[in-house]
């Protein structure tokens, strides 16, 4: 067996990256010498020194301004912010700038750069260090948005994204790490993966299962868990939310006619919104139930573990909601 | 007789009463303290979230809540369990919320990155670095319309001085001559990068200049003269003439969180800074300045252990929060559990 | 006929919250002397003076931050966010700081303070100065969010905002306003409105229009059309995002069952993504038609005029969606 | 003969051939019948957008630009049709941006607050106060990356000197000596709010000493001062030494934005400037040191309104974008005209 993280797939993507082409650089705080908080970019400063890994002051909104502004002249940056929460520092630049420069410039500019995400919750990291962010970035034209929830999966869109033309924003679900991301676990080769491409984890008949990120690990083993109960759940991970795999997901929902999408982010106003608005509005045909949405509760993310278990969408919620949509096709459901 | 002349005259020296220079030492070592067995209880599982410990850097916050009145306000930073002992905060409460009990400061909700004591008016512990800068502003913004004399604290570190909450605030503080210290602990290093490696100035304290409002440096190891400038800079404020930038140099003893080596630093830095512990200077000024026994300092590092032995106790003891709790106040209005929709 | 405009309720709203609260000020950038950029605050400070009025440096993340300071030890702050773009420069304090102060402190403080975001497309200002983005702020659980559409409810609204124990996000679109505000109109008395109510701008039967903000304009000029044609629709302005009369919303559903949401900012992670799911999620049982968004394209607002025009949901655009909707009701639909 | 005797000794004295100067003339009274124009074609409803003229501050774009080279790259702010010009941009495709045209420079997508001239480096206006500096340092980044001896500038505002974006780009490009030129031309206010009631300080240039660069005051309204201390600035920054803070004293002749009538200056203020006129003071140098002639500067002028005419023709000719037009251009990849979804 391989022993290959979800953090050796970043930095695997990066170094293979920077080798490939000198346009790409790291911008971030504590990204270079000592490896990064979480341990992702250890053994490339030495591989690849000052030049490509540039070790920031704490100013969120002079690195992604730095990042955006090193774009617009031939630069390949990726922006790290060790916290998706201080994006709300540096929202200017991707927002009004990076997301816009293309369109506001009639095509004549573009904004070539990846900002990682470290996102979601993780173990009494409290209200600032653990909130999902995605589905705002997804309301903002100009951006894309991509989600990996595997090893490789992380590595290959990373790869894509730091070759896209376009700002990418690239979720990092710090709960897959695994660890502080140690040393250098092995090589294994992945191509780019393009965007806007679905992976079914698990096929099935009776619900389609939307999620990622984290959550793709607790829907995965609900389905398992249903299997035994006779529950047949199609497991679908868009991979990239924007862009988004539709035809993807209009395919599994005419095979299972049911749609749950779990995701950790707050319920109001997250992704699952919007998947399950296009549904309603495109689906409708092949919908036997209504969709259902699993999403973290609407609350900022307290630190007491038993409380932080109990807003977010684990195994056991999308279970039992799963079950019940099955159960109850033609019932008013209340989310659980 | 002897031993009474010489404390008046000591206590003349060092401008505070024996008794006062043993509630400073206690203060300091209470947090030194509380952080060890903090660290200890973390590897033992009573502590779910990260820690940034503020060893070392105790005489900065005792210093400056030496010099502040009851109804002043402070927020602070990531690094806060000093400030929050220093300005009176009850360890037990603190262990509490440590420890995710329903009986802590936060309710199990907030951890050792958002903790408060509302009643001492400390507002805040902050997770965002820079964040408790504007608050501590717009305190001062109200706390000067409502014509108290009350002022504002805001503790950050130097690597903090890099965000632009830090020049917004200052810039606002100064032209409104709002009354709030900005206190800065230079510890050298934000995680683990060195201050040459943040920023060209040696001084945090000379950015003041930008923005017209004074900037002072300190020995943030030495708990009186940080005591001396508070006290010249609440006086300032409390009279409207406006904020200072106080900038303590001082040194964390342990890395950036608990669990960090803090392979970074070099061994000669490190050794030097712990020759300067607070907490090895501080005893030496009482005991030759005002005369301490070695009873009399042994008695507050006794009476210390034995507070934190209960508090610990009392605080493990504690109920968990429910589930469900976590629904609660996410409004204000909508204590009934139910999350509004 | 009174002459009240959208402007008159604000500045009427804020004036009455002072002089009923010495704990109300203003701070923005010129709300001051100068009565702000559009006039809004206008005649405020020849009253009040500058001790209610806070004219404050290019500092957004100050002054959202003196905001939430202030209103830890006793203020009722008004933060005005000259264009709600702007707000990126203050979205730590905002998401980070205010959003979370109640629930973070297990109770112990509050945030009652009222961010005024001046939204929304007017006039070729581009892409810097039109954004829609009320749909984060309801992502982000401890806001209330707000979205008059009336000079009444702006007004009620808005004095309950002030009022309101919790950190208020109040957006007004400028196009609302009626030129820069002009001299001091009329006084029309309107007691604090309640968060949560809905209001049915026109009673109808065969479908249900949700809209808001500037937008709802354009949905009741498109009822009056449909009208004519015998198509009868419900125009319902929910007024706050957060909370939200859901209630209100199925009883419409109930009778009409069809719903359409308009609204302007863009549809992918719009506010009407969130109506739509939560409608096919509870309201399966009564929609019998597929439900339907009409939001601006996705897509940076453009400076010309003949593609601003295109990109948002005006008039025409929500004519032909509703009869779309209606007349092929069970037939997939792809949103116009 | 006597002329051009006059002549070599006054280009000495001006450091400048007359050549050279009546450019830098040309330049300046393009920029200033440029925005007369375009305030009437506003009023004519050509225009529709908001627009900020730079009349009274022309000298700073074009004493700037005079010390740039070819690849050097350039942010501006909201008030940025002087620095386009000053760079050496298209009045006719400005226009025709303006009129909201397809063949405009940014396809009738930007308008005033986005423009662009990718061609000259021109990296765009910006609505966003401040929001230039960050992209400027960022660009300056890159460009010492690629080992360039290119640098850039980004023009801002007094106003902007309060934003946190100014304050963190500043630390940055100090810290990594980056090649860029912070240019703040100081206009004494940032909308209806004087300097003094948003800043402490008189000299935004003073704030550099709190990142470590050098700060320079210049008078803003002497284009060939201007242009000295940005040759010494570029200098500095081309051979490795890093960023400089140039602030312009200037003074804008008109309101914030066309349609302000600005009542909140005194009159005397106005008036005073109006005599510093760079319009009226640059003229006479030309014809005291370098002896110009009336009918040489008369010609400058002319010129300058003959080709406006050609432009103004010329944009005014311009297609409109299609409604559809709208969705092209949101994503590189996207150029089908199909938004993704
Ligand atoms: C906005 C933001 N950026 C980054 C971090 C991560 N972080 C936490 S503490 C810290 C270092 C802070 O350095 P300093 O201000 O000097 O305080 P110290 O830790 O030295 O006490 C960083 C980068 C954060 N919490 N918030
Ligand atoms: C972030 C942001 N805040 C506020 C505004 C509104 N605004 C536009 S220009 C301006 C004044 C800028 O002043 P200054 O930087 O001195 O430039 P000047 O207009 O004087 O050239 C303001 C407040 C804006 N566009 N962006
Ligand atoms: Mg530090
Ligand atoms: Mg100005």
């Amino acid at each position: 067996m391989t022993n290959f993280t979800f953090a050796d797939g970043i930095r695997q993507a990066i170094a293979e990256e920077m080798d490939r082409d000198p346009a790409v650089f790291v911008i971030g705080e504590d990204v270079g010498e000592s490896g990064g908080v979480f341990g992702v970019t250890k053994g490339l400063w030495d591989r690849f020194g000052p030049d490509r890994l540039w070790d920031s002051p704490i100013s969120e909104e002079a690195i992604v301004g730095a990042a955006v502004g090193a774009s617009l002249v031939g630069g390949r940056p990726i922006a790290e912010i060790m916290f998706s929460d201080f994006s709300m520092l540096a929202m200017d630049m991707i927002v009004n700038q990076a997301a816009k420069t293309h369109y506001m410039t009639g095509g004549k500019l573009s904004s070539p750069m990846v900002v990682r995400m470290i996102t979601g919750t993780n173990g009494s990291t409290g209200a600032q260090h653990s909130q999902s962010l995605e589905s705002w970035f997804t309301h903002v034209p100009g951006l894309k948005v991509v989600a990996p929830s595997t090893p490789e999966d992380a590595k290959g869109l990373l790869k894509s994204a730091i070759r896209d033309p376009d700002p990418v924003m690239f979720f990092e679900h710090k709960g897959l790490y695994t660890g502080r991301g140690g040393p250098a676990g092995d090589v294994v080769e992945v191509d780019p993966i393009p965007f806007g491409v679905g992976r079914i984890h698990r096929a099935g008949t009776d619900v389609t299962v939307v999620s990622y990120l984290k959550t793709r690990e607790y829907a995965l083993a609900a389905a398992e868990t249903l299997a035994e109960e006779g529950i047949s759940c199609e497991v679908f991970d868009p991979r990239t939310l924007v862009p988004f795999d539709y035809e993807g997901l209009r395919a599994s929902l005419e095979k299972t006619g049911r749609l749950l999408i779990a995701h950790e982010a707050p319920a109001r106003g997250g992704f699952g919104a919007e998947i399950a608005a296009w549904a309603a509005e495109n689906c409708h045909d092949v919908l036997r139930s209504p969709v259902m949405r699993v999403g973290g509760h609407n609350t900022p993310i307290p630190y007491a573990p038993v409380m932080e278990q109990f807003v977010l969408p684990m195994t056991e919620r999308i279970t039992d909601s799963i079950r019940a949509l099955v159960q109850n096709p033609s019932r008013q459901l209340q989310s659980l | 007789m002897t031993d009474a002349l010489t404390r008046t005259t000591a206590r003349t020296a060092a401008g505070i009463t024996l008794e006062e220079g043993l509630e400073l030492l206690r203060k300091m070592t209470l947090i030194r303290r509380f952080e060890e067995r903090a660290a200890r209880l973390r590897a033992a599982g009573f502590i779910p979230g990260f820690l940034h410990p503020c060893s070392g850097q105790e005489a900065v916050a005792v210093g400056i809540s030496a010099a502040l009145r009851k109804d002043d306000v402070l927020t602070s930073n990531h690094r806060g369990h000093g400030h929050l002992m220093g300005r009176g905060a009850d360890p037990a409460q603190m262990y509490a919320e440590l420890f995710a009990r329903s009986t802590g400061y936060n309710a199990g909700k907030g951890g050792s990155l958002h903790m408060i004591d509302a009643d001492l008016g400390f507002l805040g512990a902050n997770g965002i670095v820079g964040g408790g800068i504007p608050l501590a502003t717009g305190a001062a913004l109200q706390l000067k319309r409502r014509g108290s004399e009350a002022v504002a604290v805001t503790y950050f570190g130097d690597g903090a001085s890099n965000e632009g909450a830090f020049h917004e605030s200052l810039n606002l503080a100064a032209l409104w001559k709002l009354p709030v210290l900005f206190v800065c602990e230079n510890n050298l290093y934000g995680e683990f990068t060195r201050q040459s490696e943040h920023m060209v100035l040696e001084n945090v304290a000379d950015r003041a200049a930008a923005y017209g409002l004074p900037g002072v440096v300190v020995d943030g190891n030495d708990v009186l003269a940080v005591k001396k400038v508070a006290e010249e800079a609440t006086e300032r404020a409390r009279s409207g003439m406006g904020p200072t930038l106080i900038e303590a140099k001082t040194y964390r003893h342990k890395g950036h969180f608990e669990g960090d080596m803090a392979r970074y630093r070099p061994k000669e830095e490190v050794e030097a800074w712990l020759k300067r512990d607070p907490l090895l200077l501080f005893p030496e000024v009482l005991r030759e300045e005002l005369g301490a026994t070695d009873a009399e300092l042994d008695a507050v590092r006794e009476s210390v252990e034995a507070q934190l032995d209960r508090d610990i106790e009392w605080a493990k003891e504690q109920p968990h929060p429910t589930p469900e709790d976590a629904l609660r106040h996410v409004y204000v209005d909508s204590h009934n559990g139910k999350a509004l929709r």
